[in-house]
């Protein structure tokens, strides 16, 4: 620990970017076994949802630190001058696939043309027609729709091609047709990527405060080596939490999520690794659909500084 | 007649007044605090913004009535015919009210992936959410409008040898129309909103949609835009049912 | 001879009492029987439609969840309604007073009910937290509005001769409200405070839905975006009961105060 | 028989006194036109602890015009609201129509009924009010209308067709209640109290008026009144009721030849009729009071 | 004036015995306690095209009794409700109190009225109606149910203080409503037909009864009847109101000594009295059925 145990613990507030589930399960297991403590900060995890927006309450000041969309909502929240940075990228790349039936008529992104595809326009869209384009497919002749909560239009095959979460909406088509029956399309394949699930601070907090930055990221990598390391006792630690959740859906989300967060530039730069290559492409990206009404500063808009504190073999895999 | 119109004029003034009052407010309070955008937009922002894209606000707009009118319409008359149907089978109420009243406990978000599910991702769905929400408040005040009949008028109409029909049509329905009336002019409200909710979860086009979208591209002048939108279309929508209400109910 | 006139009528009233919780509960059970044997016998799939014994199954699997659930969604909406339902009162009643008031700021109530709270989760958030009192604040949204019009409803139902005959007799604006307007608009009121029962629940709920750790809500979201259809049953279930139930006390108190029934 | 023996003048009428077996015979009796219209025996009607009626015995001839005299709450309004069909007598009363036993609800529908109280509907005008029971029976509302704007003014009401019942005075709104009450044409009517809020000659006109409406159609009316010239001047015979619980005290032929003219108020034979009645009746509203002192 | 000089004529009021400075002391409040309690002049009232009173004009003198006859219609009520401070006359009209020009809702909580419909609030029980003003004069409602349960049997209503108004007869509701009136005790009552759903002996009852008060109290009485045997026994004075628009037709002057005996009715001077009167209402009577035949 950084900081002398002595002091009175400095308050803060994690905000997730979704409900607790084990996408989440390091830092819970940091805040389970104290790590956060250690560090001299009491920790809250508050949980996120569907209709509220991690970077604002970031950038309010209502929480400390958040887990927030990822790289896109980082770029579109300084866009809009909300006086927020990313300390540190989660998910190296892409979380999300795009899935078809494996005896589908469906075999390469070229056969997205004149079929439905169903997809969140809240970024993956975009992560889908940069694939159309580099694939050489006219965006027009793709039925492309919104996608609502639930797989089974997709399952029911009403939908011949669906986004899906590696973690989430893959396990629930995986189960209901069966891993073998689904065809994946993997965003990188296609040479875009995207990263996700990105930590986040508010300026001012970053500049005044540096060293409670540094100790939450001490801690929060703590927990999620942990986690890695036994996942069992993660996935307990969040069943606690949650008890209705589907055991077996956390212990396979805990392994994607794993895959995610150790892919990459975190194979060199450890656990939350900013990867400026990807991160460049991805803001080109949106910069070209127009989303984005300027380029972003990237160098504000990331600060590996807090997490360049910590030693890399504290980091490291 | 004059006097009624002059009445409304004056309170349509008067209610501009009140409205031009609270957005003064707001526009000072912004501007003056500076707050940013994602806290509180300035008025002038916002209607910077709404003219700027009025015309695809227009048309979400007018996607969105669409849904919550068809809604507000079904819903209103399952609601209507429900209560009449519990009042006149009186066996019938505790078994309906209980449904009623369970299906009504829940947010109606909570059906919406249920009903998504059912009904897809277009229009129907939204009508159906509009139409389940709309429908319990009109059913619950036109049993409490049926209910709050005379008892001795009503046995005076027996006596003329009226049918429960007759006596339904004839004095429990005007008695009932007050109420039916309130509960339609609280549903307008509703309905709007219900159908925007649910746009927020899945849909083409519509208010809502333009929200969630402007929510996750952290455009808040966009998303405070929307929802002027939507309170005009409120307003009018309420307006439009509180005038049928004046002509139906002439006599309180 | 009224105590005498009440022990006379206790026992009926018992029976009624019964009557009113059997043929419901029996309504509900055969529902529930229909629905079951409806899903096994069509074979719905539980995606479209689990069957009810599954959804009971998830409910005694976890009955720890749900139960904190229960009363920690019961304890916002119940102080939401309560918020709501005098605060809608007293708008109605200053409404009803002030024709200015109500049409300076009548339609500005109308146009608060016209947000989406759903669109800004994150404003309640930095209002009020992530504290009981910001799901009782959206409760107590939801619910007031109807409460109001249901007032004004009643007061302009009052038979303005009564009006008179009180006015008559020296009564002032606080006395004429407390003798005739309210007590005549009782009826009207009670049937918003039925409503607002509702709203007010579907008020916590939602209020959940904005990073709360522990209610109904929270676990319906929960629910709804694993694609659980059994777990969003359950919770359906559950917030159907706890609404029931308020639902069932309000109309319990409303037979108690607007005893009178529909004379004159 | 027996029981039309009873009937005579002056006949104190106290229930012991009469054989229960002759009264009940005419059931016996095929339903002709010489049978009563009308029977009740033993009729009671509790509400709660509070006795309204108790073993009230009357028996109704088809064409009569029975007024109905007593203190105020003894029952009078109970009995007619049990003819009309609206309320169900105590079990083991028993009620005969057309000599056919009956209950009260298989009554809704055959008898024209005017309440105490107007019961106006303030959502419809004056003449909509009237024709309410017509449009019950489908007749045409237009022909409905027509048929009642021809009454207005018989009434005193003309001018007044398209108001609403809140524009009018007391009196004006009882006119309206029995203008939909002889619109509603059955053979027996049930008038409570339909000239009390009049004043004295528009009674007369419209105590003049129904005289010839009887006259002329032979409707069987009941007529509950507190005018004992009322009751004199327009009956064949008036009961008279006990204090509550109301039973008949007293049934009294009034045999005044008809057409009677206002003068016969004056004539020795009324007043001493008269007499007889604010006797009776003046005992029984003296117990009224006395009845449950505290 | 000669408005002035006719109510000299006959005047065997009790109150001529009385000083009159004693009638008008109770509440010591100032002014001509001499002059006129309460003065209408050219007051008219229309509803729209309906016109109900049209210059009418009265004077009543502290602790008259006056009643007042008219046509069903002809806007008896209207004045009471103008007296009441329930409803403002047209501009122009000159209203007076205790000498000093008012506005009507001036008068407001100074005049204890009784409207012809009872309008008992259905949420309160018989006692609870009847301390209804009393409680809104802020006496506690424990004391005030104490003494309206004390008046219980005086009203024929003992045993049924805690009954709801539904569950009496039309007769008892008016009782009720009575009671409500005279528990507010101010110098000037308005009874609007009070007696009109009571028979015989209770309004011969309660007729002594509103003698007595009026004779113990020094009350002012204006009071609305039908029955102009009724005006006669008990008014100092009977105004005769016009068909609509209602003017003051007759002011008879009732000279009659009290305390009037029951038997009062069948003296000459009454006879002569009733005479003038029915002559006067029935012309007037006429009028408002012929008024405004289409
Ligand atoms: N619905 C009811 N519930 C309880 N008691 C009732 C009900 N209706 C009537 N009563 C009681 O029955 C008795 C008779 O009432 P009813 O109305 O028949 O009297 P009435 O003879 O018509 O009197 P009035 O001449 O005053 O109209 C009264 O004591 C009354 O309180
Ligand atoms: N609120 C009103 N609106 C319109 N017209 C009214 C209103 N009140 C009374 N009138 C009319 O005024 C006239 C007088 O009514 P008012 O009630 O004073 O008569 P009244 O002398 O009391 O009659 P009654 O003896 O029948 O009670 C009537 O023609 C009535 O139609
Ligand atoms: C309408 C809508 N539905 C689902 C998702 C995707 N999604 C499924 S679970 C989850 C949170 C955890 O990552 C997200 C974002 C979306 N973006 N928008
Ligand atoms: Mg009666
Ligand atoms: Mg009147």
């Amino acid at each position: 620990g950084g900081l002398a145990s002595a002091q009175e613990p400095t308050p803060a507030s994690l905000r997730l970017k979704w409900l607790p589930q084990a996408q989440f399960a390091g830092f819970y297991t940091a805040l389970e076994k104290g790590y956060y403590e250690e560090e001299g900060i009491a920790l809250t995890i508050n949980p996120g949802g569907p209709n509220i927006l991690t970077e604002n309450l970031v950038a309010t000041g209502a929480d400390t630190f958040g887990l927030s969309g990822g790289t896109d909502s980082v770029f579109a929240a300084r866009d809009r001058g909300l006086p927020i940075v990313c300390i540190g990228v989660a998910h190296q790349v892409t979380p999300f696939v795009f899935v078809t039936a494996g005896d589908g008529p469906v075999e390469t992104v070229q056969d997205f043309a004149g079929k439905t595809v169903t997809t969140w326009f809240t970024g993956a869209n975009h992560v889908l027609s940069a694939m159309l384009a580099h694939e050489g497919v006219d965006l027009g002749t793709v039925d492309m729709q919104p996608q609502q909560v639930s797989m089974t239009p997709f399952v029911d095959g009403e939908v011949d091609v669906a986004t899906a979460t590696r973690y989430n909406e893959l396990y629930t088509v995986n189960t209901r047709l069966g891993a073998e029956n689904v065809r994946l399309f993997v965003p990188e394949d296609f040479g875009v990527s995207f990263p996700r699930d990105t930590l986040i601070v508010s300026e001012r907090t970053l500049a005044d405060d540096p060293e409670l930055v540094a100790g939450f990221l001490r801690a929060s990598i703590r927990g999620w080596q942990d986690a890695f390391a036994d996942p069992e006792g993660a996935i307990d630690t969040i069943m606690a939490v949650a008890p209705t959740l589907d055991r077996a859906h956390q212990e396979f989300m805990l392994e994607e999520v794993r895959e995610l967060m150790t892919a990459g530039q975190a194979g060199e730069d450890g656990l939350f690794a900013i990867d400026p290559a990807a991160i460049g492409s991805a803001h080109d990206l949106l910069v070209e659909y127009g989303v984005l009404s300027a380029p972003v500063d990237l160098d504000a808009a990331f600060d590996a500084s807090a997490l360049e504190a910590i030693p890399l073999e504290d980091r490291a895999l | 007649m004059s006097p009624p119109l002059q009445a409304s004029s004056r309170a349509f003034a008067r209610g501009l007044f009140g409205a031009a009052l609270i957005l003064l407010a707001w526009e000072f309070a912004a501007r003056g605090l500076e707050l940013p955008h994602y806290i509180l937009p300035a008025v002038s922002t916002i209607l910077a913004h709404m003219a700027s894209d009025a015309s695809s606000l227009l048309s979400a707009g007018r996607y969105t009535f669409i849904e919550a009118a068809t809604g507000f319409a079904i819903g209103g008359l399952a609601g209507i015919a429900s209560a009449v149907l519990v009042s006149m089978v009186p066996a019938s109420r505790g078994v309906v009210l209980p449904i009623a009243t369970a299906i009504n406990s829940v947010p109606v978000v909570a059906y919406s992936p249920l009903v998504l599910l059912w009904f897809g991702i277009g229009m129907s769905s939204k009508i159906v959410m509009v139409a389940i929400a709309v429908s319990f408040t009109v059913f619950l005040n036109t049993i409490a409008g049926l209910d709050r009949v005379d008892r001795r008028q009503a046995e005076l109409m027996r006596s003329f040898g009226a049918s429960r029909f007759a006596v339904f049509w004839r004095l429990r329905l005007p008695t009932a129309l007050p109420l039916i009336l309130a509960g339609l002019r609280i549903s307008t409200v509703r309905s709007i909103i219900v159908a925007i909710v649910t746009e927020m979860l899945g849909a083409y086009d519509g208010l809502g949609w333009i929200i969630y979208q402007a929510v996750l591209r952290i455009d808040f002048v966009a998303v405070w835009a929307a929802i002027a939108v939507a309170s005009l279309i409120s307003l009018g929508f309420f307006a439009l049912v509180s005038m049928v209400e004046r002509k139906a109910v002439f006599w309180t | 001879m009224s105590a005498v006139t009440q022990a006379v009528a206790r026992p009926a009233r018992g029976a009624a009492r019964a009557a009113l919780w059997i043929r419901p509960l029996l309504g509900a059970v055969v529902f529930l029987a229909a629905v079951e044997a409806i899903v096994v016998l069509l074979g719905i799939r539980p995606y479209y439609l689990p069957r009810p014994s599954a959804v009971f199954g998830a409910i005694a699997a976890t009955p720890q969840t749900y139960a904190q659930g229960f009363a920690r969604t019961l304890a916002e909406a119940l102080l939401g309604f309560l918020a709501g339902s005098l605060f809608g009162v007293a708008a109605g009643i200053a409404f009803f007073r002030s024709q200015l008031l109500r049409e300076m700021f009548f339609p500005l109530f109308i146009v608060s009910q016209t947000i989406p709270v759903i669109a800004f989760g994150a404003i309640v958030v930095l209002w009020f937290g992530n504290t009981l009192f910001a799901k009782a604040a959206i409760a107590f949204y939801l619910s007031f509005f109807p409460v109001t019009v249901n007032t004004l409803i009643g007061f302009g139902a009052v038979d303005p001769r009564q009006a008179a005959l009180m006015r008559s007799f020296g009564a002032g604006e606080r006395q004429l409200m407390r003798r005739l307007y309210l007590p005549a608009a009782m009826p009207q009121i009670f049937v918003a405070l039925r409503l607002a029962s509702s709203l007010s629940l579907v008020g916590a709920i939602v209020g959940e839905w904005f990073g709360d750790t522990t209610g109904l809500g929270v676990l319906l979201l929960q629910a709804m975006y694993n694609e659980n259809v059994t777990g969003i049953w359950a919770a359906i279930v559950v917030s159907a009961v706890l609404g029931i139930g308020f639902y069932g006390t309000i109309a319990l108190i409303e037979r108690g105060v607007v005893f009178w029934g529909n004379e004159q | 028989m027996d029981w039309n023996g009873k009937r005579q003048v002056g006949r104190r009428h106290p229930a012991d006194a009469v054989p229960v077996a002759a009264i009940a015979a005419p059931s016996g009796r095929n339903a002709g036109d010489t049978g009563p219209l009308i029977e009740m025996e033993a009729v009671s009607k509790s509400f709660g602890e509070v006795v309204a009626l108790q073993d009230f015995r009357v028996r109704i001839t088809p064409g009569e015009l029975v007024t109905v005299v007593g203190p105020s709450g003894c029952g009078k309004s109970t009995l007619f609201n049990i003819l009309a069909g609206l309320e169900e007598p105590d079990p083991q009363s028993i009620l005969r129509y057309r000599g056919r036993g009956c209950r009260a609800t298989e009554l809704l529908g055959e008898v024209s009924f005017m309440p105490q109280r107007d019961l106006l509907l303030p959502w419809r005008s004056v003449i909509d009010n009237a024709i309410l029971a017509l449009e019950i029976e489908g007749v045409p509302r237009r022909e409905a209308r027509e048929t009642a704007r021809r009454m207005l003014p018989e009434f005193g009401l003309a001018g007044f067709g398209e108001q609403y019942p809140h524009q009018l005075s007391g009196g004006m709104r009882q006119r309206v209640a029995l203008m939909r009450t002889f619109l509603f044409k059955r053979d027996l009517m049930l008038l409570d109290e339909p000239f009390g809020a009049l004043d004295a000659l528009t009674r007369a006109m419209m105590q003049r008026w129904l005289l010839d409406l009887w006259q002329k159609h032979r409707r069987t009316v009941l007529f509950i009144t507190h005018d004992v010239d009322e009751a004199l001047f327009l009956g064949d015979r008036v009961l008279v009721m006990s204090a509550r619980p109301g039973r008949v005290k007293l049934e009294q032929e009034v045999a005044l030849e008809r057409p009677r003219l206002p003068e016969v108020v004056t004539s020795p034979e009324f007043v001493a009729l008269k007499k007889i009645l604010l006797e009776a009746i003046e005992e029984e509203s003296l117990k009224s009071f006395a009845v449950r002192s505290p």
